[in-house]
C-alpha cells in the first residue's frame, strides 16, 4: 500500500493545524513545524514522482472506497511533476522567507505559517485529486488562504485588492462548481476517470457543452487569462513578500494544470478538438493575452506589478499552447507550467530580497542595485533571461515546444506573439537592468564619459544568507531543468499524452 | 388530511407574502425586523407542516427547533445594533464622567 | 495580548473565582440538561445515552451558573408557583389576543387605539421575576414592555387606555407572589 | 458599468438557459444523476455503513476527505479573521466604572491604567448596561441551545444535522451570550486561546482518526480498520461520530472567532 | 404534489433577493437577507434536502445575519445603491 | 381527533392572519409590534399543539417524545418572541422613534430612559 | 572520417567557465586573479591544440551533453572550421588577457574582477559556439555570448555606454530572438533535426521563396556579423574598453556572427541547395554592398576605434562574401580570412588602446607625429594595416588572394571588382594614419618626452600579434590546411 | 409555443435558479457598495446550491434518511432508489454552504478592514481616496 499521495496533502495540513495550535501556545515552534511539514510533503512528492515514472499511475482510494463511490487521488506523471514543483517551492520559500516574514508581520508570524501551509494543502490537493467536486473544495482552500495573505500585505491597498480578488475568485469557483453540476446531472458521476469513459456517448449534449464552458471560464478566471485578469496585478503586487513568492509562481500555474487536466483527462482531447470548434478562439485569446500582458507590463513603474503583468502574459503562453491542438503545443504548455513556476519563483525571490533591503520596489528605486546586491541581482538576471527565453535556461525550451506546436498547427499569430513577447520581456528587463546597472544609488546626475575610474564604491548590502542560498538553488535549477527538458518531456509528459 | 395540510401551508405562504410587504416597505428597519420576525414564526410552523407532508416529521422538528432559536439570535443582534448605535451616549454613561489624567 | 488586559479585569476575575463552585446548581443543570437530551433524542441506546451524559456534564460544567446563578432553598416553591401561574397567564393571553383581533379587523381601527407609554415602579429585585413580569406584560392585553431596569422600573407601551389602566395590577401581584417579593 | 454588467449577466444567463434545454425534467426519478452513483448509495449505504441518514453516510464516509477539507476551509476562515482583524495594540484611553455608584472614570494616561479594588470595572466607550430582560432570557435559553447543539452533533447519523449544524448552533449560543451580556463576559468564559486551539483541534481530531486508520494498515480515513479495537459492530458509524465531533468543535470555535473579531474590530473589547 | 409550494417559495426567494439588493440601507439589507435565508431553508425542506435545510437554517438565520449585523455595526449603514 | 387538529390549525391560522393584517394595517411601529408579538405567539402555539396532537395518532413512546419535542418549540418560542419584541421596541425607543398618538398633546410620560 | 567520443571539447568550454568562481573569489588579489586567467587560457588553448592533429586527419571529435528535444541536443563536435575558429579565439584570449592587464591597470579601471569574469564567460561561449554540433547549440552559445559581453561593452557605466549598450542589445538580441529563433524553429519544424550536415538538412521541403526568406532571416538574424542594415551596434559598441573591443569586436563576437552564417550556409542549407537555388549570389550581393559602404564610411571617421569598427564591418563581409561565392577557393579564402583578419585587426585595436593608455588620445586628428613617440606601436600598426589591406608580406594577402581566386573560379567579375575597390579603400583609410604618424610635424606637446611607449604589458601583445600576422604570410600552413579541409567537407569533394 | 411552455413548465426550477443567479451576479458586478456585493455573492452561491438541490429532487420520493423499518441493520424489505431523494447533491451542497459561509466571514473581515482604513464602503469613494493618496 502506497500512502504517499495522501501524505503529500495531509502533511501540510497537519503542519498547518500544529502551527495554528502552536501560535496560541508556544510561538517559537511554529516555524520548525511548518518547515518539517513541507519537507515531508516534498519528500513524499518526490517519492511519488519516482514511483509513477517507473510503475505508472497510482490510484489512492480515500476512505477505502473504490472510485465512483469514494474519492480517488490519482497520481500520474503530470501531477506528480506539478506536485514536486509545488512542494519544493513551498519548502524552499518557507526557508527563504523567514527573514521577510519576521520583518513584515512580526506579531502574527505563527498564524502566517499556518495559513501558508493551508495554501500548500490546497495546491497539492488540487494537483492530486481525481474527483471533480473535491477539486472545488481544494480550490476554495487555496483561494481563501490567498485572500487572507494578500490582505495582510500592503496596508493601503492590500485589503481592497484582496476584496476584489474575493469577488472575482468566488465567481470563478462558482462557475466551476456550476459546471460540475451540469456534468453531474448528465452523467451521475463526479469521478474524472469515470466521466471520461462516459463522454463519447454524450458528445451532442448541450448540457455537456455548457458544463465545459462553465468549468473553463471558472478556471480562466482563477488563472487570470487576459480579459479576466483584472484582479491579479494588484493582488500579487500588494501581497506580503513571503506569500507573493509562493502565490505568484504556483497559483496560476496550478490552475493551468487544472485546465490541462480537464482537457486531457476529463473531457478528452477527442471531444475538445474534434467535436468543439473553440480551439482557434482560445489560441487567439492566448495570443491577445500574451500581447496585452506584455504591453501592460511595459507601462508599469512598479517592479512587482510589472512581474504580475508578465504572469498574465505567461498565462497566455500556456493557454494558447494547450489549445493548439497538437502534442507539441500541449507538451510546451505542460513544460511551461514547470518552467514558469520555477522562473517566477526565482524572480519573486530576488524581488523579495530587494524588498527586504529597499522596502520599495519602484523601478526608479533600484539604482545601483548591481553594486549593492550583486548576488540577488545575479539571480534576478538569470530568472529574467529565463523569462525572455535565453537558451541555457529552461524558459527557452518550453518556448521552443510552444513555437513548434504553433508552427505545426499553423497558428502563425501565436508564434509571432510568442516571439514578440520575448522581445517585450527583453525590453522590460533591460529597462530594469539599466537602472540597476548604470545609475548610482546616491547621485542623480549621470556621469560624464570622462569620469570613469572614479566610481564610488558602494558597500554590499545583501539579503540574508538563507534567502540567497535558496535563490541560488532556484537559479541553478532553472538551468538544470532546462538542460534535462528532453528527459522530462520524454519520460514524464509524452507517456501521458500518448495514453 | 394531507390536502388540508397543503392548503394550510399555502395559506401560510400567502401570509408570509403579506408580511413581507412590511419587510419591503417598512419605513424603518425595525419595521422590517418585525416583518422578518413574523415570517420566522410562520416558517417554523411551515417546516413542521412540510414534515407532515413528507410523513417524516421527526426529521423536520429538529430544523424547526433550530429555527426557533436562531431567529431569536438574529433579531436580538439586529435590535442590539440600535441599542448601541443610536443611543450611544444616552444609556451608556450613567452619571457624570470624571476625567483622570 | 496579555498586557492589553488591565489589572482591573483581574480584580473582576478574582471576584468570579471567589464565587464558589455550587454543586447543587451543577447537579440541577445536569439533570435538566439530561432530561432535555432524552426528550430530544428519543433513543435509548447505550452509546447515545452515554453521549447524552457526557454532553450534559459538559454543558453543566461550563454553564451551570447561567441557569441557576445562586441556588436557594426556595426553588421548589418557585417552580410550583410558576406552574400555577401559567394557566392564568394563558387565559390572559387568549383574552388579549381576541381583544387585539377585534382591534385589527375593526374598520375604524385608528380611532379605537390610543397608544401611549406609561411608566411604573415596582419593587421586584430579582432578574427572573422582572423578566417574567415583562414578558407577561408583553403577551397580555394591549401592552408591550419597553424597558425594564434592574431596579424594577418598567415603561410600557399600551395600545389603548383601557389596557394601560389595568397595569400593573394583578399580574404584578401574582408574579411577586411567586417570588415572595414586595410589589 | 451598469450596462456592461447587464450585458455580461444576460450572456451568462443565456448560456445557462441554453444548457438547461437539454436537462432532464425536474423531479424525474430516471435521470442519470439518480440512476448511477446515488442508486448505489441509497441501496447500499445502510449495509455498508449502518447509518440511516444517507447524507451523513456519504458526507462522513464515502466522501470523508471532502468533509475534512471543508473543515479545513472553516479553520482557514477562522484563522483568516484572526489574522486580518486581531489588533494587539494596547488601548490609549481606559474607562472604568465604579460598580456601586455608576461613576465612570476616563483615564487618558496609558501608564495609569491599573485601578485596584473589586468595585471598579474595566469598560469601553460603547459600554451599555446589559438589558435585564434579554440577559435573563438568554441566560436561561443558552444551556438549552447548547444541549440541543450537542444533540444535533451526536445524532447526525439518524436525523438531519451533524457536526457542522451542531457546531454552528453551539457557536451561535456563544454569540448569543456575547450579545446579551457583552463580549468581555464571553471572553472571560472562553478565552481566545481556547477558541484558537479548539478550532485547530477539531480538524486535528478528524485527521487523527484518518491517520490512525492509516497506521492500522488501511487507507486514510478507512474506519473499517478500527474493527480490531472497537469491534465490528457499527464501526463505521462510530468513526463518523468521531469525525462529526471534530467538525463540531472546529466549527463552533471558528464561528465564535469570526464573530468576536468582526464585532470588535479585533480589539476584543465591546461587541454588539 | 409539492410543486405549488415550491413555486410560491421560489418566487418569494427571488423577490427577497431583489429586495435585499435594492434596499438603500445596509442594515435593512442584512435583515432582508435573513428573510432570504428563511425562504431558502423552506425551499430546501420542500425539496427534501433536510440536511441542507438544516444547515441553511443554522447558517443563514443564525450566523450569517449576525455576521452581517456585526459588520454593519463596525462599518456603516450608508449605501448609495 | 382529526377534528380537534383541524380546529387547532384553523384557529392558529386565524391568529396568524390577524397578526399579519395587524402588521400591515397598524399605523406605526409600536402598534405594529402588538400583533407581531402576541398574535404570532398564540398562532404558533395553537398550530404546533394541533400538529403535536396529530402526531399522537399512532401512539408510542417515540411519537410521544416527538410531541413533547414539538411542545419544546412552543416553550422556547413563548420565551423568545416576547423578548424579541421587547428588544425591538426598546431599540425603537433608543433610536428615537416617537410613538404614534391620537392626540398630539398626549401625555408622554417618559422616553424609556430616566 | 570517424567520430571520436571525447570530453576534450567540453573541457575546453568548461575551463574558462569553471575558473569564474575562482576569479570572483580572488577579486581582492589582482595578481592571483590574473594568474588564474592565464592558467585557464593556456589550459583551454592546450586542449584545443591537442585536438588539432585528429582534426587534421579528417576526424570529428564530439560529445552529446544534454538531450533537449528529439533531433536537437546540446552537443559539441569539432570539425575543421570549428577548430580553426577555436584556435584563433583561444590563442588570442591569452594575448588579450595579457594586454588587458596592462590596459586596465594602466588606466586604473574600476570593477576589474567583473571585467575578467565576464571576459572568461565570453571566451567560453565563443569556444562553445565554435564547437557546436548543431544549430541549437550554436544559438545557445551565441545568446550567452551576447549577454556576457553586455557588461563588458557598458563597462564604464556612464551615459554614453548606456546608450550604446542599449543599441547593442537591441540589435543583437532583437535579431536573434526575432529572426534566428523563428527561422531555427521553422527548420526544425520542416525537417525534425538541426544537426549540421555537409549536404544540408533540407531535402526538398523548401520552395524557392521560402528558402530565400529563411536564408535572409538567418543572415540578418546573426546581427553580430555586421551585415549592413544591422551593423550599427558595432560602432556603438566601441565605447567599451579597448581589450574588449579588440578581442570581442575584432575576434570573438563578430566572428561568431560570420561563423554562424557560414555554418548555416554550409551546414543547414548546404552548398548544393544554395547554388541550385542561386541564393549564393544574393548573399554575395548583400555582402558586397556592405563592404563598399562601410569602407566608404570608415574614410570619414575621425575617432580611431570607430574607423577600425567600420573597417571591421567591411572585412567581416569579405568572409561572408567568400562563403557566399560557393566556390572552393572562395570559401577557403573566406574561412582563412577569419584568422588573418583576427590577427590583423587585433593588432590595430591593441595599438589604439596603447595610444590611449600612453597619451589619452582617441581621435586621429590628435595623433599627428605620434610615430616619433611610440615607434614600436606604430610599426606594429603598419603591419596590421597591411594585413587588413591585403598587402604582402602579411597573412592578409593570402586570404585575399584566395578570395580573388574564388571570384575568378566562380566567374564573378563583379565581385572581383568589389574586392579590388575595397582594398583600395582600405588602403585609403589606413595609410593616412601611418603617414601622419611618421611624416608630419608633431604637435607641440608631443616632444616633452621623446620616447613614451605604453606599459610593457600593452606593447608585448601587440608586437606578438603583429609578428604572427607577418609570419602567416610565410607559414599559413595549419590554418590553410584546416580551411581547405573544411571546404572539402562542405562541398563533399 | 406550447412546446416551449411545456419545456419551461417541466424545468421551471432550473429556469428560476438562473434568474436568481443572474440577480446575484448583477449585484456583484454592478453594485457600488462592498457589502451589497457580498450579499450578491451570497445570492449567487445560493443559486448554485438551488440548482444542485433541484438535481437531487425526485417526485414521489422521501427525504434521504432511511425509514425506521429499514433502519439499523436494515435486513427488511429491499430499498428502492426511487423512494429516496438523491443524497449526493445534498452532500455536495453542505460542503458548498460551509465554504460560502467561510468566504463570507473572510470577506466581511476584509470589509471591516477596508472601512477602518478608508471610512467608506463605496467603491467609487475608495477609488477616489486611493488616487488622492497616490497624488499626495
Amino acid at each position: 500500500m502506497i500512502h504517499y499521495p495522501a501524505i503529500v496533502v495531509i502533511a501540510p495540513l497537519v503542519g498547518a493545524l500544529t502551527a495554528g495550535i502552536l501560535s496560541f501556545v508556544e510561538e517559537r515552534y511554529a516555524y520548525p513545524a511548518a518547515l518539517i511539514a513541507t519537507g515531508i510533503s516534498c519528500a513524499a512528492a518526490v517519492r511519488d514522482l519516482i514511483y509513477v515514472a517507473g510503475h505508472g499511475p497510482i490510484a489512492y482510494h480515500m476512505g477505502g472506497w473504490a472510485p465512483p463511490m469514494g474519492i480517488e487521488y490519482r497520481i500520474d506523471t503530470l501531477n506528480a511533476m506539478v506536485l514536486v514543483l509545488i512542494t519544493a517551492i513551498a519548502f524552499l520559500n518557507l526557508a527563504a522567507s523567514r527573514p521577510n516574514i519576521k520583518q513584515e508581520m512580526p506579531d502574527r508570524r505563527p498564524s502566517f505559517y499556518a495559513m501558508y501551509l493551508l495554501f500548500v494543502v490546497g495546491l497539492t490537493g488540487v494537483a492530486s485529486t481525481g474527483d471533480l467536486f473535491n477539486l472545488y473544495v481544494l480550490i476554495e482552500i487555496t483561494s481563501l488562504s490567498s485572500y487572507t495573505m494578500i490582505a495582510l500585505g500592503d496596508r493601503d491597498r492590500g485589503p481592497i485588492s484582496a476584496l476584489n480578488y474575493v469577488f472575482v475568485g468566488v465567481i470563478g469557483a462558482s462557475f466551476y462548481l456550476l459546471g460540475v453540476g451540469y456534468i453531474y446531472i448528465k452523467t451521475g458521476t463526479l469521478n474524472m476517470a469515470e466521466f471520461a469513459t462516459m463522454i463519447p456517448t454524450l458528445q451532442d449534449s448541450t448540457t455537456i457543452l455548457t458544463a465545459f464552458i462553465l468549468c473553463l471560464v471558472g478556471v480562466f478566471i482563477k488563472m487570470a487569462l487576459f480579459p479576466l485578469h483584472v484582479w491579479l496585478p494588484n493582488a500579487y503586487s500588494y501581497a506580503p513578500v513571503g506569500f507573493a513568492r509562493i502565490v505568484a509562481p504556483l497559483m496560476t500555474k496550478v490552475m493551468v494544470y487544472v485546465m490541462v487536466r480537464l482537457m486531457i483527462t476529463v473531457f478528452g482531447l477527442d471531444y475538445i478538438f474534434i467535436k468543439l470548434h473553440i480551439a482557434d478562439t482560445l489560441v487567439w485569446l492566448g495570443t491577445i493575452a500574451i500581447l496585452a500582458g506584455g504591453v501592460m507590463a511595459l507601462a508599469q513603474t512598479n517592479l512587482k506589478k510589472m512581474l504580475a503583468y508578465i504572469i498574465v502574459c505567461e498565462i497566455g503562453y500556456m493557454v494558447g499552447g494547450a489549445w493548439l491542438g497538437n502534442n507539441l503545443g500541449l507538451t510546451g504548455a505542460v513544460l511551461h507550467i514547470l518552467n514558469d513556476g520555477l522562473m517566477t519563483f526565482a524572480l519573486f525571490l530576488a524581488v523579495g530580497n530587494m524588498v527586504y533591503k529597499l522596502d520599495r520596489v519602484q523601478i526608479k528605486d533600484l539604482k545601483g542595485l548591481f553594486a549593492k546586491m550583486p548576488w540577488t541581482m545575479t539571480g534576478f538576471v538569470l530568472a529574467a533571461f529565463s523569462i525572455v527565453g535565453v537558451p541555457p535556461t529552461c524558459g527557452f525550451f518550453s518556448k521552443w515546444y510552444l513555437i513548434l506546436g504553433a508552427f505545426k498547427a499553423g497558428a502563425w499569430h501565436f508564434a509571432a506573439a510568442l516571439i514578440m513577447s520575448s522581445l517585450i520581456c527583453a525590453v522590460l528587463f533591460f529597462k530594469v537592468f539599466e537602472v540597476c546597472f548604470f545609475e548610482s544609488p546616491d547621485t542623480h546626475v549621470g556621469h560624464g564619459s570622462d569620469t570613469h575610474g572614479r566610481h564610488t564604491t558602494v558597500a554590499i548590502q545583501e539579503a540574508p544568507a538563507i534567502s540567497l542560498a535558496v535563490l541560488g538553488i532556484a537559479g541553478i535549477s532553472l538551468i538544470v531543468v532546462g538542460m534535462y527538458s528532453k528527459t522530462i518531456v520524454v519520460r514524464l509528459i509524452w507517456p501521458l499524452l500518448r495514453s | 388530511m394531507n390536502t388540508f395540510f397543503l392548503c394550510i401551508s399555502l395559506g401560510l405562504c400567502f401570509l408570509m407574502f403579506v408580511s413581507f410587504y412590511r419587510c419591503l416597505m417598512g419605513p424603518t428597519i425595525l419595521d422590517r425586523l418585525i416583518g422578518v420576525n413574523a415570517i420566522g414564526s410562520k416558517t417554523v410552523v411551515l417546516l413542521l407542516l412540510i414534515g407532515f407532508l413528507y410523513e417524516r416529521v421527526d426529521m423536520f422538528v429538529d430544523i424547526a427547533l433550530a429555527y426557533g432559536f436562531l431567529n431569536f439570535v438574529a433579531v436580538i443582534a439586529a435590535s442590539r445594533y440600535f441599542h448601541k448605535r443610536k443611543g450611544l451616549y444616552e444609556g451608556s454613561f450613567k452619571g457624570e464622567t470624571k476625567e483622570v489624567s | 495580548m496579555a498586557q492589553s488586559a488591565p489589572n482591573s479585569c483581574a480584580s473582576v476575575q478574582s471576584e468570579e473565582r471567589k464565587k464558589k463552585f455550587s454543586f447543587v446548581s451543577f447537579f440541577l443543570t445536569f439533570i435538566l440538561m439530561f432530561l432535555t437530551w432524552v426528550v430530544l433524542s428519543g433513543n435509548f441506546s447505550t452509546l447515545l445515552i452515554s453521549l447524552g451524559v457526557i454532553s450534559s456534564l459538559l454543558v453543566a460544567w461550563f454553564f451551570h451558573d447561567l441557569l441557576f446563578p445562586n441556588v436557594t432553598s426556595r426553588y421548589p416553591g418557585l417552580f410550583f408557583g410558576f406552574i400555577a401561574y401559567i394557566p392564568w397567564l394563558m387565559w390572559q393571553i387568549v383574552k388579549a389576543n381576541f381583544n387585539l383581533m377585534f382591534l385589527i379587523f375593526h374598520p375604524r381601527m385608528n380611532e379605537l387605539i390610543d397608544p401611549h407609554i406609561t411608566v411604573f415602579q415596582t419593587h421586584l429585585t430579582s432578574d427572573l421575576s422582572i423578566t417574567i413580569l415583562a414578558n407577561s406584560i408583553t403577551l397580555t392585553p394591549g401592552t408591550i414592555t419597553v424597558t425594564a431596569t434592574a431596579d424594577g422600573l418598567f415603561s410600557v407601551h399600551a395600545i389603548d387606555r383601557r389596557s394601560a389602566d389595568a397595569l400593573p395590577g394583578t399580574m404584578l401581584a401574582k408574579v411577586a407572589g411567586i417570588y415572595g417579593e414586595k410589589q | 458599468m451598469k450596462l456592461l454588467s447587464l450585458i455580461v449577466v444576460c450572456l451568462t444567463g443565456g448560456l445557462l438557459l441554453y444548457g438547461t434545454a437539454d436537462l432532464p425534467d425536474w423531479g424525474d426519478p430516471n435521470t442519470p444523476a439518480s440512476l448511477h452513483l446515488s442508486k448505489y448509495y441509497i441501496e447500499n449505504a445502510i449495509r455498508d455503513t449502518e447509518v440511516p441518514n444517507l447524507v451523513t453516510a456519504v458526507l462522513a464516509d464515502y466522501r470523508s476527505i471532502d468533509t475534512m477539507l471543508e473543515t479545513a476551509v472553516v479553520f482557514c476562515a477562522g484563522l483568516a479573521c484572526f489574522m486580518l482583524l486581531r489588533d494587539f495594540t494596547p488601548k490609549k484611553d481606559h474607562y472604568y466604572r465604579h460598580v456601586p455608584s455608576g461613576v465612570i472614570l476616563h483615564v487618558k494616561n496609558p501608564d495609569r491604567q491599573i485601578i485596584a479594588g473589586n468595585e471598579f470595572e474595566d469598560m469601553d466607550k460603547e459600554w451599555l448596561p446589559p438589558d435585564t430582560i434579554i440577559k435573563t432570557v438568554c441566560r436561561m435559553l443558552i444551556p438549552f441551545i447548547q444541549i440541543y447543539a450537542l444533540y444535533v452533533v451526536a445524532h447526525g447519523d439518524f436525523s438531519p444535522g451533524g457536526g457542522f449544524q451542531g457546531g454552528v448552533i453551539l457557536g451561535s449560543s456563544f454569540i448569543l451570550l456575547a450579545i446579551s451580556y457583552n463580549l468581555k463576559y464571553l471572553l472571560k468564559r472562553v478565552s481566545e486561546k481556547f477558541l484558537g486551539i479548539l478550532s485547530a483541534a477539531g480538524v486535528l481530531v478528524y485527521m487523527g482518526i484518518g491517520l490512525a486508520a492509516m497506521v492500522l494498515g488501511g487507507n486514510f480515513l478507512d474506519y473499517e480498520k478500527y474493527a480490531p479495537i472497537f469491534g465490528e459492530h457499527h464501526i463505521r458509524a462510530l468513526g463518523m461520530l468521531g469525525v462529526e465531533i471534530g467538525v463540531g468543535m472546529s466549527v463552533t470555535a471558528v464561528m465564535v472567532i469570526i464573530y468576536i473579531n468582526i464585532v470588535s474590530e479585533g480589539k476584543h473589547d465591546e461587541g454588539l | 404534489m409539492y410543486w405549488s409550494i415550491n413555486l410560491v417559495i421560489l418566487v418569494f426567494v427571488i423577490v427577497c433577493a431583489l429586495a435585499a439588493i435594492y434596499v438603500k440601507d445596509l442594515l435593512a439589507t442584512a435583515v432582508l437577507f435573513g428573510a432570504y435565508s428563511f425562504m431558502m431553508c423552506l425551499l430546501w425542506a420542500i425539496m427534501g434536502a433536510v440536511d441542507v435545510a438544516f444547515t441553511e437554517a443554522s447558517v443563514g438565520a443564525g450566523v450569517s445575519t449576525v455576521f452581517f449585523v456585526a459588520a454593519v455595526f463596525r462599518t456603516s449603514r450608508r449605501t448609495k445603491d | 381527533m382529526n377534528f380537534f387538529v383541524v380546529i387547532c390549525l384553523c384557529i392558529g391560522f386565524l391568529f396568524f392572519l390577524g397578526g399579519t393584517v395587524g402588521i400591515i394595517r397598524m399605523p406605526d411601529f409600536y402598534t405594529r409590534l402588538h400583533p407581531a408579538g402576541k398574535l404570532d405567539t398564540l398562532g404558533l402555539f395553537a398550530m404546533v399543539s394541533g400538529l403535536a396532537a396529530y402526531n399522537l395518532h399512532h401512539f408510542s413512546l417515540s411519537t410521544l417524545l416527538l410531541s413533547v419535542k414539538m411542545m419544546l418549540i412552543v416553550f422556547f418560542v413563548l420565551h423568545s418572541i416576547p423578548t424579541a419584541t421587547q428588544a425591538i421596541v426598546d431599540a425603537g425607543m433608543r433610536a428615537g422613534l416617537s410613538p404614534f398618538t391620537r392626540k398630539k398633546t398626549s401625555q408622554l410620560q417618559g422616553t424609556g430612559e430616566e | 572520417m570517424e567520430f571520436i567520443q571525447s570530453i576534450k571539447p567540453v573541457l575546453a568550454v568548461l575551463i574558462p567557465l569553471a575558473v569564474i568562481p575562482v576569479l570572483v573569489s580572488s577579486g581582492g588579489r589582482p595578481n592571483v586573479r590574473e594568474a588564474w586567467t592565464f592558467i585557464a587560457g593556456i589550459l583551454s588553448f592546450a586542449l584545443v591544440v591537442s585536438m588539432v592533429p585528429a582534426v587534421l586527419d579528417g576526424n570529428r571529435i564530439g560529445l552529446t551533453l544534454f538531450p533537449i528535444a528529439p533531433g536537437a541536443d546540446i552537443a559539441l563536435s569539432v570539425d575543421a572550421l570549428g577548430m580553426l575558429f577555436a584556435l584563433v579565439a583561444s590563442s588570442l584570449y591569452i594575448i588579450t588577457a595579457m594586454y588587458s592587464i596592462g590596459y586596465m591597470r594602466g588606466l586604473n579601471e574600476h570593477s576589474q574582477t567583473r571585467f575578467v569574469a565576464f571576459f572568461a564567460l565570453a571566451i567560453s561561449a565563443t569556444i562553445g559556439a565554435a564547437f557546436s554540433a548543431n544549430l541549437i547549440t550554436l544559438y545557445l552559445f551565441y545568446e550567452i555570448l551576447s549577454l556576457a559581453t553586455y557588461p563588458l561593452v557598458t563597462h564604464h557605466q556612464d551615459e554614453t555606454s548606456k546608450v550604446s549598450g542599449r543599441r547593442y542589445l537591441t540589435f543583437i538580441l532583437g535579431t536573434s530572438i526575432g529572426l534566428v529563433l523563428p527561422a531555427m524553429i521553422w527548420c526544425y519544424h520542416a525537417t525534425g533535426t538541426l544537426e549540421f550536415s555537409a549536404a544540408g538538412i533540407f531535402t526538398g521541403q523548401l520552395s524557392t521563396p521560402s528558402a530565400t526568406v529563411l536564408l535572409l532571416m538567418f543572415v540578418f538574424g546573426f546581427a553580430k556579423a555586421g551585415i549592413m542594415p544591422v551593423h550599427t551596434w558595432l560602432p556603438a559598441a566601441m565605447v567599451a574598453p579597448t581589450p574588449v573591443s579588440a578581442l570581442l569586436h575584432a575576434v570573438a563576437v563578430v566572428k561568431v556572427g560570420v561563423f554562424s552564417i557560414i555554418r548555416v550556409l554550409t551546414g543547414i542549407f548546404g552548398v548544393e541547395l544554395l547554388s541550385s537555388l542561386g541564393l549564393g549570389g544574393l548573399v554575395a550581393f548583400i555582402a558586397s554592398v556592405t563592404i563598399l559602404t562601410s569602407s566608404a564610411i570608415a574614410l570619414s571617421q575621425d575617432e580611431f576605434k570607430r574607423r577600425l569598427a567600420y573597417s571591421t564591418i567591411g572585412q567581416l563581409s569579405y568572409i561572408v562574401l567568400g562563403a557566399a561565392l560557393l566556390s572552393p577557393k572562395g570559401m577557403t579564402g573566406g574561412i582563412l580570412h577569419i584568422t588573418m583578419h583576427a590577427f590583423g585587426k587585433i593588432t590595430l585595436f591593441f595599438c589604439a588602446g596603447a595610444i590611449y593608455v600612453a597619451t589619452g588620445k582617441k581621435y586621429l586628428s590628435q595623433m599627428v607625429g605620434i610615430g616619433y613617440r611610440m615607434p614600436v606601436t606604430m610599426t606594429a600598426f603598419l603591419i596590421g594595416a597591411m594585413s587588413i589591406i591585403g598587402l604582402p608580406p602579411t597573412g592578409g594577402f593570402i586570404s585575399k588572394w584566395y578570395l580573388v581566386l574564388g571570384t575568378l573560379e566562380g566567374d564573378q567579375a563583379v565581385m572581383l571588382f568589389v574586392l579590388l575597390t575595397s582594398s583600395l579603400l582600405n588602403a585609403a583609410y589606413f595609410m593616412p594614419i601611418f603617414y601622419k604618424a611618421f611624416f608630419c610635424t608633431p604637435a607641440e606637446a608631443m616632444f616633452e618626452r621623446k620616447f613614451d611607449e605604453a606599459p610593457v604589458m600593452c606593447v608585448v601583445p601587440l608586437v606578438i600579434t603583429a609578428l604572427i600576422s607577418f609570419i602567416f604570410f610565410f607559414v599559413p600552413q595549419p590554418f590553410l590546411k584546416l580551411s581547405t579541409l573544411a571546404v572539402t567537407g562542405f562541398t563533399g569533394g | 409555443m406550447t412546446e416551449l411552455f411545456m419545456l419551461i413548465a417541466a424545468k421551471y426550477n432550473y429556469c428560476l435558479y438562473v434568474i436568481l443567479m443572474m440577480i446575484g451576479l448583477y449585484a456583484m458586478i454592478a453594485k457600488n457598495n462592498l457589502m451589497k456585493k457580498l450579499v450578491g455573492m451570497n445570492i449567487f452561491q445560493t443559486a448554485i446550491i438551488l440548482f444542485y438541490v433541484s438535481i437531487g429532487f425526485k417526485h414521489n420520493a422521501t427525504i434521504p434518511i432511511i425509514k425506521g423499518d429499514h433502519g439499523h441493520g436494515g435486513h427488511g424489505a429491499a430499498i428502492h432508489a426511487a423512494d429516496y431523494m438523491n443524497p449526493l447533491p445534498h452532500v455536495l451542497m453542505l460542503t458548498a454552504i460551509v465554504v460560502s459561509v467561510a468566504t463570507l466571514g473572510v470577506a466581511m473581515a476584509l470589509c471591516v478592514k477596508v472601512y477602518q482604513r478608508y471610512q467608506t464602503l463605496e467603491e467609487d469613494e475608495l477609488r477616489m481616496r486611493l488616487s488622492e493618496k497616490i497624488k499626495s
